[in-house]
């Protein structure tokens, strides 16, 4: 199946992939209109240490233990192995966020959890990855 | 001090509109030029910093920013240009040699582009590359003179060492210390990937990098730097450097500054030190002593490596070749005064040496006329920038091209010319591990050989328009060019024949 | 193989799930006291509150029984019979068994109070019917008396604020969620709750009742129109421990899920076992808990194999825009060195024993706390990372460049 | 403007027959030849080569000269005398036609290299006579050698080929082999000398078609001493062919090997040895890949060989009847030499046929 892998080697702390996140889930079709003025809530984010930069998305674990904890169901893994959530069931109790071993559980300003689930509504390609400019983010098989 | 104020060469044109303030520019470049300034929200540029690398514009999400060039102006002086002037302010202000880099930027005459391909119409068909096989192998090395067969008959089809090449194109010498760790490996995947050769310059060869032998030239200059028996062994050929056309007559210089561990290991120098080659060879005063130093090469790897004496061109150059052709050397590579750089006095870059188009015709044609020609293979360089000037340099006699700067641009380079300050904004002239990692090998690797299958694809093209569909048919071939606006003289070395005529 | 199943709640379902991952044949049982599919407990006050519907509470799919192959009786289990292997139910039959899975899960706890049966309006809160009682029971203009500032009582609290005309919670604990939280972390959640509009009687709790009038222990009266007794639940444990199954506070059982008796698993809030933070077996009633543990049962009786090894207590509560997480042992230990944050709203504290995150508690910011989670679950020895970095931000850091190189880059 | 001055590309008609036995005939049949392929050539060039006709003197050379006048004849004949025993100088006769028109002054001399002049030159006396027409050729003004090996000669004019023929009277010659040619040059010279066949010594080349190749296989050629004075494709082959077969010793097959060579898609099927040796001509002698179409046949003492391009981009078919193989542009010609045949095969490109006389005690 294909994964969002992100090669730290090649990550340059440049958090284009925050705004290209922040902006295919804003359902705006420009990004100055999506993003300006606005604090972003992206479903990825760069951690930093230094010289060391490195950007973290849901893994879609194969058994993930944020479903396990999910008090309302809200979160779901479809056949295609994509975690995703049901807004509609979701009730923003958090359990998601203190199980997840990457912290790539959030939540944007109305208290709304927000996770990666891969684009699968935005497109083929994932946009942190397509934004990537130094290929740090790829969309790639990998072994489940 | 007000008098020692650089006009800056660059405007920073922020859209503020369009500006999201997600600090891509600010983190992404390395001269300092913007910066968030919280307490306003607002984006702020030094535009004394900026290089017009175009790193800030192409990262920009929003496409927000533009570099200019600065339309504030000293008073226009036909005599006294500007650039002029502020390189006098500089020179005032620091006393020192003016440095720059990559190729000769001043408006000499490109004859590449004054020369024009001829195409097959009625009498002889054109071949499609499509429907038919097109061949661009080249095989580069000494030919022999004479046939020799066995007591039953059977040739005797012992060759002295050649490079094999899949296209007629390399990637000429650039230095591990001038350019990075990512660019190198580039440069050898993609050699490897494509069948060429790409040509370690004068910095020795990386550990990492033995694996592309096959696909390396290693190169030996006069500050020896690197060189040791194993190294002369890696590659599938030697490069004596005696001169380099962005600055012939001077040696190699690279700061202390790029010579860290890595570095320092590869080039066996001191961590931190100056690497600067010696203008000449100093075991190298004249063409005999030339000689010794190829055979000495041809003695240490047992005559198993074709030895390449890479010259600038300078103005004997056909003399100097043919010289060369008997000196026991394989393959003469020949540096047009348009050559790139990572680093050279500005006033030598833009003032010495001759085109390559000129030095090409007038080596070819003098080997040829001393039937020496199949002593050695011809390799030229120095602004080689499309798949039409390399078709044109075959045609006038080149076995093959060097390419640097196009590989460069290929990597990402923005010709910004300032290599020489190592900080490379796109991670090629850098050592700055921030700085190198933002060139991926991977997508250097895949640019270099997307560049070079495009060119292949067009050189076949142009082959097969010709009606060639070989490229050993093409070389010399000159009756397949004619000059436009060229006079006599320039027709005369050219070899070639005005359009019309 | 005949597989029984007590109880019908999410550990009940990862049960049925684990079993169907070895064997898809075997004929499953689930013995459902409550006339309702398996629900998610925890969204009745939700469902109160309005945020869930009533037809989303469920684990799953309608068709998940059937799919599964999995028949359902409702009745209750009163006794079983180790010897032959069958379960006694209320209405007299007996279901034989081969592997019998035991998740009651809990019940509430409502002690002797004077004056209780004068109350026309009390409650329970822990099932969903209670919630569809209560919520006929209410008005706009009903005042609701919680007894219990326990995590069922607040969150009963926080469903109800927006459809009653008052929320008062006592407790004799004086402070909220006590059993959690200490005064300091408290008061902060009850700093907060009270802006929100919920009034509060701590350290002092209902002496008794007299029809709709509360006489508190401090002498004063409370008027209400709806009681709700939030006072804790017990494990409901009591057929399993007269069969002679081994008891702490609830059914004892090992990493593989197993029960003293032979046999027989069990799982969920009805189990205790052990804490990996705490380093001794305790009840550590959670969803995920019993989701894994529900599951590993399943696998083990199906006669595969699986441990649920690194289970830990950890909670995630919010109250309308507070939140508060915890993981692991946070009490205060000598032996374990404490790191502390506070804001005023805000507080983090991590508990580290031998190099190893054993605990923490955040209230406020808890963005990407499942990495500190994680560090405790995986007993990652933390010696090399920088503490206070550490309680700043959570980040994969600590756990170094190979973890992420495969959990992050995919490289095996 | 004359041949050389300019370069010079035509589309012609190619034939020969040659008699394995070594048979000798009359070109009459092969003039004839010419007639149906009448529309592949223009009336502006035609000729023909014959092997086996001069048995009389064949241990001399047999140089043919066009002459525009008398005066480059008498120094012409003054330089012979200083190198050559002339053991023969006449007119050649031909028949006046109609058809063929302003020819120049058409002289042959059989001749004998003098062996003390050898000596001093210290060569063999075939590269000695290498040397000679070279001279005559490029340092003569008015004067062209366009034949000049033993027991051989070529004929050619401008005119059709079967008017060329008959102008030379070649059905009263007998030889085991001709070749013949009609050429169609898009140019409109009216230069004798740049008609086929064109030879060096005891090689000739008819040729059809226009190679790609030209300047860089020219440029090679001349790197040995050859000059290229006409600009013409069968120039260079004529060259080419004595560069290879008589001073690099190569067979004729090793000659196609290198001027129609395999693609390399091809050399990697082939077995080691063959691969090996394609290999090694495709290294040292890239620059005699010959490019674009052509059907040539280079004659020789003994032998002759057809050749298309290793695309065959130019018609060409072969044919046998008893010890006789035919070889036209067209399956026509080869009817009219002979109605009936035993085989007809179009050679594959880059696929020489080569056939010799066999050796007679």
């Amino acid at each position: 199946m294909k994964r969002v892998t992100v090669h730290e080697e090649w990550c340059l702390g440049c958090h284009l992939c925050e705004y290209n996140c922040a902006f295919a889930n804003s359902g705006l079709a420009d990004m100055v209109k999506a993003l300006k003025n606005q604090k972003i809530t992206p479903r990825i984010h760069v951690e930093e240490d230094g010289r060391i930069h490195y950007a973290v998305s849901c893994r879609h674990c194969e058994d993930p233990i944020c479903i396990k904890g999910c008090i309302s169901g809200a979160l779901q893994k479809g056949a295609d192995g994509v975690v995703t959530i049901d807004h509609d069931k979701c009730v923003g109790c958090l359990s998601c966020m203190l199980l997840c071993p990457y912290g790539c559980i959030t939540t944007d300003e109305n208290e709304t959890v927000l996770k990666c689930e891969l684009c699968v509504k935005n497109g083929d390609i994932p946009a942190c990855v397509q934004g990537c400019p130094n290929r740090a983010i790829v969309f790639e098989e990998v072994q489940t | 001090m007000p008098i020692n104020f650089i006009l800056p060469e660059f405007e920073v044109e922020r859209n503020d509109y369009r500006c999201i303030r997600c600090r891509v520019c600010e983190r992404q470049c390395a001269n300092g030029v913007h910066r968030y300034d919280p307490d306003g929200d607002v984006m702020l540029s030094d535009e004394t910093k900026c290089v017009d690398c175009q790193r800030c514009v192409c990262l920009c999400p929003t496409r927000a920013l533009k570099i200019k060039k600065n339309d504030a102006a000293l008073r226009t002086n036909a005599n006294w240009k500007q650039n002029t002037i502020l390189e006098i302010y500089k020179q005032a202000n620091t006393g020192g040699v003016l440095l720059s880099s990559m190729g000769n930027p001043e408006p000499f005459p490109v004859y590449w582009d004054k020369i024009l391909i001829n195409a097959s119409q009625v009498t002889n068909p054109s071949i499609d590359p499509l429907r038919e096989p097109m061949e661009t192998r080249v095989f580069l090395g000494k030919k022999p003179h004479d046939i020799e067969r066995d007591a039953n008959g059977e040739i005797n089809t012992e060759l002295p060492p050649q490079i094999e090449l899949e296209l007629p194109i390399m990637f000429s010498a650039m230095s591990y210390g001038s350019i990075s760790y990512n660019a190198h490996k580039s440069l050898a995947t993609a050699a490897e990937a494509l069948g060429i050769c790409y040509n370690t310059g004068e910095g020795g060869l990386h550990e990492d990098f033995y694996q592309y032998g096959k696909n390396t030239i290693v190169q030996v200059a006069s500050g020896r730097f690197g060189v040791y028996k194993d190294y002369l062994e890696a590659g599938a050929a030697i490069e004596i450097k005696m001169g380099q056309g962005a600055k012939p007559g001077i040696g190699g210089h690279l700061p202390g500054t790029k010579v860290g561990a890595d570095v320092s290991k590869t080039r066996m120098i001191p961590e931190g030190s100056d690497a600067i080659s010696p203008a000449p060879h100093h075991d190298i005063y004249s063409i005999e002593d030339l000689r010794q130093l190829v055979f000495s090469l041809k003695e240490a790897t047992e005559y198993q490596k074709p030895v390449i004496v890479k010259v600038a061109a300078v103005h004997n150059i056909a003399a100097i070749a043919s010289g060369i052709a008997r000196s026991g050397a394989d393959i003469i590579a020949i540096d047009g005064f348009r050559g790139g750089t990572g680093a050279a006095p500005t006033r030598i870059r833009d003032n010495v040496g001759i085109p390559i188009e000129l030095a090409l015709a007038a080596v070819d044609k003098r080997l040829r006329d001393e039937g020496i020609r199949q002593n050695v293979s011809l390799v030229v360089g120095g602004s080689v920038r499309s798949a039409s000037d390399v078709v044109k340099a075959i045609a006038l006699g080149a076995d093959a091209c060097y390419i640097a700067t196009s590989a460069l641009l290929a990597l990402g380079c923005h010709l910004c010319r300032t290599c020489q300050s190592g900080k490379c904004n796109w991670g090629i002239a850098t050592q700055d591990p921030e700085l190198v990692k933002r060139l991926n090998p991977e997508t250097g690797k895949e640019r270099l050989v997307n560049l070079l299958t495009a060119w292949k694809h067009e050189i076949k093209e142009m082959m097969g328009l010709m009606g060639i569909n070989s490229i050993e048919a093409l070389r010399g071939n000159r009756l397949m060019l004619r000059g436009v606006g060229l006079n006599e003289k320039e027709l005369e070395i050219l070899g070639i024949s005005h359009a019309g005529e | 193989m005949k597989y029984v199943i007590i109880g019908n709640g999410p550990a009940a379902v990862s049960c049925i799930d684990g079993i169907r991952s070895v064997d898809p044949d075997g004929s499953i049982t689930v013995i459902s006291k409550e006339d309702h599919p398996a629900y998610f407990r925890p969204l009745i006050s939700y469902y109160l509150e309005g945020k869930s519907k009533a037809e989303n509470i469920y684990c799953r799919r309608a068709d998940f029984y059937e799919s599964s192959n999995c028949g359902v009786i409702h009745s209750e289990a009163v006794a079983i019979d180790t010897d032959n292997r069958s379960v006694m139910l209320k209405n007299g039959e007996s279901i034989p068994y081969d592997r019998l899975c035991i998740c009651t899960g809990s019940s509430p706890f409502v002690p002797p109070m004077k004056g209780l049966e004068t109350v026309e309006n009390k409650y329970t809160f822990l099932t969903v019917d209670d919630s569809f009682a209560i919520e006929k029971a209410i008005t706009k203009d009903s005042r609701v008396l919680i007894i219990g500032a326990g995590l069922i009582g607040l969150k009963c609290a926080e469903g109800l604020r927006d459809r009653v005309q008052s929320v008062t919670v006592c407790d004799l604990a004086p402070r909220v969620l006590s059993s959690i939280l200490d005064d300091e972390c408290a008061a902060i959640v009850q700093k907060h709750l009270e802006n929100c509009g919920i009034g509060f009687s701590l350290g002092n709790t209902a002496d008794r009742f007299d029809g709709n009038t509360a006489m508190m222990k401090d002498g004063s009266e409370i008027g209400f129109d709806v009681l709700v007794l939030a006072l804790g639940v017990r494990p409901n444990i009591g057929f399993f421990k007269e069969a002679g199954g081994a008891c702490g506070r609830a059914i004892i059982v090992d990493n593989e899920m197993k029960t003293s008796v032979d046999g027989i698993f069990a799982a969920g809030d009805c189990v205790e076992q052990y804490d990996i933070s705490f380093g001794d077996k305790r009840i550590m009633a959670l969803l995920p808990n019993a989701n894994l543990g529900g599951y590993t049962a399943g696998v083990n009786m199906a006669g595969g194999s699986a441990e649920f090894d690194n289970a830990v207590p950890m909670n995630s509560i919010g109250f309308w825009g507070l939140h508060m997480m915890t993981a692991g042992t946070y009490a205060n230990d000598e032996n374990a060195q404490m790191i502390e944050e506070k804001g005023e709203k805000s507080i983090k504290r991590f508990f580290i024993k031998n190099n190893r995150l054993v605990g923490f508690i955040i209230i406020g910011d808890v963005k990407s706390a499942g990495i500190y989670t994680n560090l405790i679950r995986t007993q990652a020895d933390i010696s090399a990372y920088d503490p206070d970095a550490l309680t700043k931000n959570a980040t994969l850091l600590p756990f170094g460049e190979n973890y992420r190189r495969k959990t992050l880059g995919g490289v095996v | 403007m004359r041949e050389g001055q300019f370069r010079n590309p035509s589309g012609c008609a190619i034939a020969a027959e040659i008699s394995r036995e070594g048979r000798r005939f009359s070109a009459e049949k092969i003039i004839e030849s010419m007639i149906p392929m009448h529309d592949r050539s223009n009336g502006l060039g035609g000729g023909f080569a014959g092997y086996g006709i001069y048995p009389k003197y064949k241990d001399f050379y047999a140089f043919h000269l066009f002459y525009d006048h008398r005066h480059i004849k008498k120094e012409v004949e003054e330089y012979l005398k200083e190198r050559y025993e002339i053991v023969l100088s006449e007119e050649i006769p031909t028949r006046k036609i109609p058809e063929i028109t302003d020819e120049p002054i058409i002289w042959r001399y059989f001749l004998n290299p003098l062996k003390s002049v050898l000596r001093s030159a210290q060569l063999d006396e075939k590269e000695f006579t290498a040397r000679v027409v070279m001279h005559i050729n490029t340092k003569m003004d008015g004067a062209y050698v366009f034949s000049s090996g033993k027991n051989m000669g070529a004929f050619k004019a401008v005119g059709f080929p079967e008017d060329v023929g008959r102008f030379y009277m070649l059905d009263e010659y007998a030889g085991y082999a001709w070749t013949s040619h009609g050429r169609y040059p898009t140019n409109t010279p009216g230069w004798w000398g740049g008609s086929h066949p064109f030879g060096l010594l005891d090689y000739t080349v008819v040729h059809n078609g226009e190679i790609s190749s030209y300047d860089a296989n020219r440029r090679f050629i001349e790197m040995f001493g050859y000059k290229c004075t006409l600009q013409t494709d069968t120039e260079v082959m004529a060259y080419i062919a004595d560069f290879l077969l008589r001073r690099k010793g190569l067979t004729p097959k090793e000659m196609a090997e290198i001027i129609a060579a395999p693609f390399w898609s091809t050399i990697a099927k082939k077995d080691e040895v063959n691969a090996e040796r394609l290999t090694y001509f495709r290294t040292i002698y890239s620059s005699l890949l010959m490019t674009g179409p052509f059907s040539i046949v280079v004659g020789y003492t003994g032998g002759l060989m057809a050749l298309n391009d290793r695309l065959k981009l130019r018609s060409m078919v072969a044919a046998e009847k008893d010890d006789m193989v035919y070889i036209a542009s067209e399956e026509t010609a080869i009817r009219i030499m002979s109605p009936e045949i035993d085989r007809i095969w179009s050679p594959a490109g880059g696929e020489p046929v080569i056939v010799e006389v066999m050796p007679h005690d």
